[in-house]
């Protein structure tokens, strides 16, 4: 990425994107990302004046992490799908959709987690 | 108000918009990706095409010789057509008529490689699909 | 006679019911389109209706997935008889270019049964006009209730379309 | 003898005329949308369609209270071809307009919920004003008798021009025409769905639109009443309001209630008490 | 005849003596069924003799005490006992009206009042027998539907000591007292039972003796005191204006001065307060604290009508006058406001209050229209009105003693718990609003002989539309579906007759409408030669009431109205082959099928509430009332300076 | 007060796609508004593991039909950043041209449907009328009228030949035109107005705060528009981001009235450039495979689309993650909804454009 990336912790994150909020940056969205079968890239991207600067959050898929919501509120959209998608765990994220933000109980699987290690097993 | 008063007098004075299909069929333009079609005789078998399709709605089976889209799945983006080596695909600019049931597209030709044995490829046909013939979900 | 006349009526007046069933929105405003002046399809007394409730034909467009599916089936259980399904575009028919993405069950008749497909992506109006007149000859087809009683012909039932191929 | 035939005219009179004004309705709106329209008749086969198809209601209440709404409609046509009192004919048709707003609140279903809510206050809307209306004609005539009203010597309007105007803003109210379509809608892209009509289907649907076709002859033939002394007048007065609304439904965005109920009330009494006064003085 | 008076005035009071002393709940029981049966006979045999009765062969002393003696005493007694209440409740108001009305009535009995030609204190005509039947009928009815509901009340509040001995002795006083105010020709008599009718109703407000029920009794008593004190200044003013308390006099004194058009203004300001009237309504909304039984019997169907009445006596006696303008404004401001009201309210109890209220102010904008047409309207209104009204709050008891609530949106799809109770309320708020029910009959007489006064009818036309949306949104609600195999509703069986009987009565009545023109009311207008001199209605063939201004086929109406619904109830009968289905809940609906039930986010089960609009930033009690009220007294003041001023020079 | 709690949707006929708002309405004002998601929910970001990064520009592309086109822009964009393909200036323009085509075919079905929203039936008639216009120059110029599928990774597939610029010129004018003609129409209206002036008020700040994207954030008078970045062709155009201040419904439909002039004139100066060009190439070739991460912006009629991609070497991509404007839009709509009336809740939904099938993907 040719923008900026700064590494923070999932105990760091709240302070600094509070940080982020009060010099003014927008809260662009979240991505996430499986580095490999355990840990899990999380990125805050965040735009001013239409230049981008992100956090990269790296941590086990499986530990809970800690919501933005707070700080973003509008995050909890992005947080909400992240917990689908990756079935990570964010503490504290208002309203917590648990799981059902895009998915029905029928699917059993983790979408970008699960699938990822069958999809692979399979070829 | 008094604007759209005169917008919808208007429409009433001149003549309707509507384009009376299917009694008037509009000429389609030059290039519209309307369906896919294959010379089958001009098929050479590299299945290309079924390694390029987004839909993997493609299936060529070089040692029978078969060609097969499933045009239900098809989403006539024409990148097949665009890859096709000896452009045996092209796109027909009629739409797709509807139909009541599932079929394939299936054809039979000459797979290359083989000795020719018969001279006319067999004629294609739209046999009745399987609907097993989509990926596993 | 009065048959014959119920019949005309039926196929002059077919309400459709659009359902959004996961489309990208392009067969969905194609749908929409088919309203609009240039295509009018109100010239066939159609009439698009905002619930299954004043429906006989129910237009579906876009894959259908997990959680949609139980709507669909819903809206369709919600129609009276006699109904026809058309659905429309590559995804209704098939699941299209998403077919194995994994929140897609397929197409629409996985979940109901579907008297016309319209293939595309999108169907343009002119398709989805071609689809419709299908439809209301299917219609045609389907038996007066006043002779055959409207009490559960039609109704669907998964498990009858679970392997069997129309 | 006379009743009898009269009877007889309104009951098979007024849904011809009612469907075929529907019909020309949805084509004359098509054609001022650019578009082709459907076939003039096209009403009829809605309507018999709707009678054709499998009965399906969420109880019974809904089905008693189409069949009310019907009867009363019918029977107001039948009156005002009789040329009964306007008061009762007001009365009767009332009966109607309750009843359609009982059969959507007697689904638990909050669409058809929120329209009835939305029907009353339409009806809360109009129903003084057409009584106003009647009170017009009434100081003009001297009594609340239609047929006193054809004995009239002078066209109505000439007298009531204000209370002619409030009469189209019932008629609007009633007809369900933009800007006043919030309890059910003759367009599907509407907030409430079809409101009070939400719940009705099939046969049950068709019974309602029936008697809607009735309630639109009553209401034109009321507008009609204001230049009853020769018929050319009043075919003019009457092709001239009924163009009018499908101008007016054509150039409107719909409104909401409050705006409804603030707006009519205030302007629909101004003009409505302005001319009474005038007849008063 | 004097047997007959007897039985309707004086047996009320004994037998409430009687059952004040009963203890035995059954013989108690008994004896108001007797009583109830009673004075229903009589009052329908008194009836049958006759349409007019003055009574001259009344002995004029019991037990050699002079009969005026005797209510003279009586009188000061009930005074006394009001004021005392005013004291023990230490309202100022109370007290300060009701000591007025002592030093007043003392005055005026020892200083002032000089014994003038003899008359009989008693007199009937039609008008006085209607309000009599409905007493004695309707009132029975209330009281017996009373005894089941005064059991199961008293279960609910676990008392000690059952109360009930209490209830009835007021309730079957109240009836007697009734009758005699009905009845009374000698407005110190006509005074007497008005003060009766004023304590019964604040001892039953009062009755289940909760905070709020006590606060709500003492208001309604200073209101009341406050319309005894304007009724007893009326009457003393009448006197030195006319030097007569014979209300025949009175009404038939013609041509009346600015000074007794002042005092008959201060007995239709009696009257107001009586019925409730803007801006004394806040005292029947209290009123509605007490057991259902005492609304439906005090404050609806009868007490209140002794407050129209009143106006309704005197009003051919001020029929042209400015007075008479100033109260059909009056009424028809109380109309329109209360219906607006009403809408913003929940509480079935209160809807029924402000509706009463309502309906009275529409009586009341009759009398004072003051033509043949306005008093038939009156009339009407007065009998369907107390029927219909008097059963809807008695189904309104019955649903809350089963429902535990008396809030509409609690009352929703009731048809499915109490089929038969629903039915009958749906039939009761329907006989308030639509033809060919009589309220709607009188309604239509109403708009006609409104219609000349643009203001009044202006302000009937809106008031209509008003009633349209609490009663049709109500009606509505009621409905719903019934499971299959759902219990039958179980009632006692009183309760149940009352009901049934009520209900019967409303629709036979109301299809009797014009025989009760044509052989109750009709006649009542050879005794107003004040009023205009057509008379309004002819009842034509086929039932068919027509005037020169308009006609009402009721016959027809009623008949096609029955055979449609039969026709609706076959057709629905015929509906085997219908499919049930949900309500259309945009395709996510879950559960049972009347559940109502969707699928919410977060997959979660919700339930599709349903609410009326109450509209509280437009008809809120909070928003209306002030000006309301505002505007009604300056509208009454109006009234009185009008009355003053505009006497018919003489 | 009584509660009414409404489902509003999945299947509505005011919404043009299905999602689900849990309304709590007392006297037709909304007390709450909750929403539910997923009935388009395909997954497809996963089929990256499936399909090679060639045929996921088809994928990318039926995320949505309406800025479908755009859709492929932005991931074709972003792998020749990962690749350092260099895009020949003719493709970069044609790109830009069919991006505004897409943007004021997308305005006027949203204006369209923003008509319909409050009950303007022959509005909303007219509208899509005039739209009709584009989607036939995207018919003649790209074989279809909807999903374009122009962009294929390193320039586009389509030509527009000389003849055929000359008759897109001509249509803009009939377009210029028509448009013209609605305007008073759709933004002087008094019913138009009363249905939408002052309707759904979000602030400067709140705007800012929630994160929203695209007309929504300019129509609070926020200036950002991510073709300010000057992708494709648009660092050689000369634009200006419409801007309104007031932050209200009307405010927003005037923004995208204002953006479909602007693309008008935005046609005709890519005319103007294509004219000058000289180079025939329509695309660049493709070598090796995508490898790294990228993050990637355009604006989409909505606003400001953002991709995330990571690839590592192999003919699938590890993650094709992308946000669209609507998800960034979600957040403010739901801070607009308390507080108004329940016959304005489509007019506020439609307000925001919203795109489900974007948001869902
Ligand atoms: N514009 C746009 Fe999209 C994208 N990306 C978005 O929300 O329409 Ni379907
Ligand atoms: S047109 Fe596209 S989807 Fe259809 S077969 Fe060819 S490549 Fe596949
Ligand atoms: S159609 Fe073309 S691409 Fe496909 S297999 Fe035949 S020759 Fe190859
Ligand atoms: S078929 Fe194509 S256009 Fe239609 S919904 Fe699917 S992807 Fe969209």
């Amino acid at each position: 990425m040719k923008e900026p990336v700064i590494d923070v912790t999932p105990a760091a994150v709240g302070n600094e994107v509070r940080q982020m909020k009060d010099a003014g940056w927008r809260l662009v969205g979240l991505s996430g990302a499986m580095v490999d079968d355990e840990q899990i890239d999380i990125l805050y991207h965040f735009d001013k004046d239409l230049t981008l600067s992100h956090f990269r959050l790296r941590a086990p898929r499986t530990a809970p992490l800690p919501s933005i919501s707070a700080v973003y509120s509008a995050a909890f959209l992005g947080e909400n799908e992240l917990q689908d998608l990756f079935a990570v765990r964010f503490e504290n994220l208002v309203p917590d959709f648990k799981r059902t933000l895009y998915l029905e109980e029928e699917i059993t699987t983790i979408p970008f987690a699960t699938n990822v290690k069958a999809a692979e097993k399979k070829t | 108000m008094f604007r759209m008063t005169l917008n919808v007098l208007r429409n009433l004075f001149t003549p309707k918009a509507t384009r009376l299909y299917p009694a008037r069929v509009r000429e389609p333009f030059a290039g519209y990706r309307g369906q896919l079609e294959i010379h089958i005789e001009d098929c050479i078998f590299c299945g290309l095409c079924a390694r390029k399709c987004p839909a993997l709605c493609i299936a060529v089976d070089i040692k029978t010789g078969k060609w097969e889209c499933d045009p239900f799945a098809c989403v006539y983006c024409g990148i097949c057509a665009d890859h096709c080596p000896t452009d045996a695909l092209f796109f027909a600019d009629r739409h797709r008529a509807p139909a009541e049931k599932h079929s394939l597209m299936s054809y039979t030709g000459q797979p290359p490689k083989k000795k020719e044995k018969s001279v006319a490829a067999t004629a294609g046909s739209e046999a009745p699909a399987n609907r097993k013939s989509a990926p596993a979900d | 006679m009065f048959d014959a006349l119920v019949t005309r009526a039926r196929v002059k007046s077919p309400w459709v019911l659009h359902f959004d069933c996961g489309s990208c929105n392009g067969c969905d405003i194609e749908t929409l389109a088919c309203l609009t002046p240039m295509y009018d399809i109100e010239r066939f007394g159609m009439i698009n209706v905002g619930n299954p409730k004043h429906a006989d034909v129910l237009l579906v467009t876009g894959t259908v997935n997990h959680r949609n599916k139980k709507v669909l089936q819903a809206l369709y259980e919600e129609m009276p008889d006699p109904k026809v399904v058309i659905a429309i575009g590559a995804c209704g028919l098939s699941g299209g270019v998403f077919r194995d993405a994994y929140n897609v069950v397929g197409g629409v008749d996985r979940v109901i049964p579907v008297d016309v497909y319209v293939p595309g992506c999108p169907a343009r109006p002119e398709a989805i006009i071609d689809g419709v007149v299908a439809a209301l000859g299917k219609l045609r087809q389907k038996a007066v209730p006043t002779a055959a009683g409207a009490g559960g012909n039609g109704r669907f039932h998964p498990r009858m379309k679970a392997t069997g191929s129309s | 003898m006379k009743i009898a035939l009269l009877t007889l005219a309104g009951l098979v009179l007024a849904p011809l005329a009612g469907g075929l004004l529907a019909g020309v309705d949805r084509k004359v709106t098509a054609w001022l949308q650019s578009r082709k329209g459907p076939p003039i008749i096209q009403p009829f086969y809605d309507l018999i369609k709707l009678f054709a198809k499998e009965k399906l209601a969420v109880n019974p209440w809904q089905v008693l209270c189409a069949w009310v709404y019907l009867m009363a409609a019918v029977f107001s046509v039948v009156l005002f071809f009789n040329q009964a009192d306007l008061l009762l004919l007001f009365f009767v048709q009332a009966v109607g307009a309750v009843f359609l707003v009982m059969g959507a609140l007697s689904v638990p279903s909050p669409y058809s919920q929120v329209g009835a809510q939305r029907e009353l206050l339409q009806v809360l809307t109009y129903e003084p004003l057409l009584m106003l209306v009647f009170v017009g004609i009434y100081q003009v005539t001297g009594s609340f008798r239609i047929s006193s009203v054809l004995d009239h010597p002078r066209p109505l309007l000439l007298e009531l021009p204000l209370l002619y105007l409030v009469l189209t803003y019932a008629l609007t109210i009633k007809l369900r025409k933009s800007p006043f379509d919030f309890s059910t809608s003759h367009h599907a892209h509407q907030e409430l769905v079809r409101g009070v009509l939400t719940e009705y289907s099939g046969p049950f649907l068709g019974l309602v639109e029936l008697a809607h076709w009735y309630e639109t002859v009553l209401i034109l033939g009321l507008c009609a009443l204001f230049w009853a002394t020769s018929v050319p007048g009043m075919a003019i007065l009457l092709g001239a309001t009924y163009f009018l609304e499908l101008l007016v439904d054509n150039t409107m965005a719909r409104m909401t209630w409050r705006w409804m109920l603030r707006y009519v009330w205030t302007v629909g009494l101004v003009l409505a008490f302005t001319n009474l006064l005038w007849l008063h003085l | 005849m004097s047997n007959l008076v007897l039985l309707l005035v004086v047996l009320p009071f004994v037998a409430a003596a009687a059952i004040y002393g009963l203890r035995a709940a059954a013989l108690r029981s008994g004896l108001v069924m007797l009583t109830g049966g009673v004075l229903a006979v009589a009052s329908v045999v008194l009836l049958a003799r006759g349409l007019e009765h003055d009574f001259t062969g009344l002995p004029t002393a019991v037990l050699g005490v002079a009969w005026d003696t005797l209510i003279t005493v009586a009188d000061f007694a009930l005074l006394g006992v009001i004021l005392l209440w005013g004291l023990r409740r230490k309202s100022a108001l109370v007290v300060l009206f009701t000591a007025a009305q002592l030093v007043l009535l003392a005055i005026f009995e020892r200083f002032v009042l000089e014994p003038g030609p003899a008359f009989a204190p008693l007199y009937a005509d039609s008008l006085s027998l209607i309000l009599v039947l409905i007493i004695s009928i309707v009132g029975s009815i209330i009281c017996i539907y009373g005894l089941p509901y005064m059991r199961i009340h008293e279960e609910h509040l676990a008392l000690r000591r059952s109360r009930q001995p209490e209830f009835f002795f007021y309730m079957i006083l109240f009836l007697g007292a009734m009758n005699g105010l009905v009845l009374a020709r000698n407005l110190l008599w006509f005074y007497f039972f008005f003060e009766v009718t004023t304590f019964c109703s604040f001892m039953l407000i009062q009755h289940d003796r909760t905070e709020e029920a006590i606060r709500n009794a003492t208001r309604a008593l200073w209101m009341n005191s406050l319309g005894g004190l304007a009724f007893l200044l009326g009457v003393v003013i009448a006197y030195g204006e006319l030097g007569t308390i014979d209300m025949l006099a009175v009404v038939q004194s013609g041509s009346p001065t600015g000074v007794l058009l002042g005092a008959l203004g201060l007995l239709a300001v009696a009257g107001f307060t009586k019925a409730a009237q803007l801006p004394f309504q806040s005292w029947l909304l209290g009123a509605m604290v007490a057991p259902t039984p005492v609304s439906a019997l005090l404050h609806s169907s009868t007490m209140v009508k002794a407050g129209v009445y009143v106006v309704l006596r005197f009003a051919p006696a001020f029929a042209g006058t400015a007075l008479s303008t100033g109260l059909a404004l009056c009424g028809g401001f109380t109309f329109l406001a209360c219906a607006a009201l009403a809408i913003g309210q929940s509480n079935g109890k209160r809807i029924l209050a402000y509706s009463t209220v309502s309906n009275l102010g529409l009586i009341l904008a009759c009398a004072g229209i003051n033509t043949k047409a306005a008093f038939t309207a009156a009339v009407l209104l007065i009998v369907f009105h107390a029927l219909s009204k008097g059963l809807l709050f008695l189904c309104v008891g019955s649903i809350e003693q089963e429902i535990g609530s008396r809030n509409v949106e609690d009352m929703r799809g009731l048809f499915h718990r109490m089929p038969r109770t629903a039915v009958i309320t749906i039939t009761g708020i329907l006989s308030m609003l639509l033809p060919p029910f009589g309220v709607l009959v009188s309604k239509w007489l109403a708009i006609q002989a409104a219609a000349e006064n643009i203001v009044v009818v202006t302000l009937v036309a809106l008031g209509s539309a008003l009633t349209v949306v609490y009663w049709a949104r109500w009606a509505g609600l009621l409905m719903g579906s019934r499971k299959a195999g759902a219990p039958w509703e179980s009632q006692p069986l009183l309760t149940r007759g009352a009901l049934a009987v009520l209900c019967g009565a409303v629709v036979v009545l109301s299809l009797l409408t014009p025989v009760v023109y044509g052989e109750l009311i009709l006649p009542m207008f050879a005794a107003m030669p004040a009023l205009d001199a057509a008379a309004p209605l002819e009842v034509g063939a086929g039932g068919v009431l027509g005037g020169p201004m308009g006609a009402f086929a009721v016959y027809p109406v009623f008949v096609v109205l029955v055979v449609g619904l039969l026709a609706a109830v076959l057709f629905m009968r015929r509906t085997g082959r219908t499919r049930y289905t949900h309500p259309y809940l945009s395709g996510i609906h879950v559960g049972e099928r009347d559940a109502g039930v969707f699928r919410g986010p977060m997959n979660l089960p919700v339930t599709a509430e349903l609410g009326n609009y109450y509209l509280a930033t437009i008809f809120g009690e909070a928003r209306l009332t002030r000006s309301a009220n505002l505007a009604a007294i300056v509208l009454i003041l109006l009234m009185m300076g009008l009355a003053m001023k505009g006497g018919v020079p003489s | 007060m009584a509660r009414t709690v409404i489902p509003f949707g999945p299947q509505h006929p005011v919404l043009p796609e299905p999602i689900h708002l849990k309304l709590v309405v007392e006297d037709e004002i909304v007390q709450e508004a909750i929403p539910a998601l997923g009935y388009v929910h395909r997954g497809l970001e996963m089929l990256a593991q499936k399909r090679d990064f060639h045929q996921m520009v088809q994928v990318v592309e039926r995320i949505c039909g309406i800025c479908s086109m755009i859709h492929s822009l932005c991931y074709c964009q972003g792998i020749e950043e990962m690749m350092g393909i260099e895009v020949p200036r003719r493709a970069r323009l044609l790109r830009t041209l069919w991006s505004e085509l897409h943007r004021s075919h997308s305005h006027l079905l949203w204006l369209g449907l923003f008509a319909d929203s409050f009950g303007f039936e022959s509005l909303f008639m007219q509208l899509w009328r005039i739209r009709e216009r584009i989607l036939d120059l995207n018919e003649a110029t790209a074989g279809n009228r909807v999903i374009v599928s122009v962009n294929v990774i390193g320039g586009v597939r389509a030509e527009i030949s000389e003849e055929q610029q000359r008759w897109i010129l001509g249509e803009m004018a009939g377009f210029e035109r028509d448009m013209n003609r609605i305007r008073s129409t759709l933004l002087e209206d008094y019913t138009v107005k009363s249905r939408t002036v002052g309707k759904g008020v979000l602030t400067r700040e709140m705007a800012y705060e929630l994160g929203a994207a695209g007309p929504v954030l300019r129509g609070s008078g926020i200036a950002q528009d991510m073709r300010q970045l000057g992708y494709a062709a648009y660092g050689d155009l000369d634009f200006e981001p419409v801007v309104e201040a007031a932050g209200d419904a009307y405010a927003r439909c005037k923004v995208r009235f204002g953006e479909v002039m602007q693309s008008i004139r935005l046609v005709r100066q890519i005319l103007g450039e294509l004219a000058k060009e000289t180079d025939p190439a329509l695309a660049a070739k493709v070598k090796g495979r995508p490898e790294g991460e990228v993050v990637c912006r355009v604006e989409q009629p909505r606003g400001e689309c953002l991709y995330y991609l990571k690839g590592s070497g192999k003919p699938q991509l590890d993650r094709v993650r992308v946000r669209t404007p609507t998800f960034a839009n979600v957040p403010p709509l739901l801070a607009m909804l308390p507080g108004v009336e329940l016959a304005d809740v489509p007019v506020l939904v439609l307000s925001i454009d919203p795109c489900i099938s974007c948001t869902e993907r």
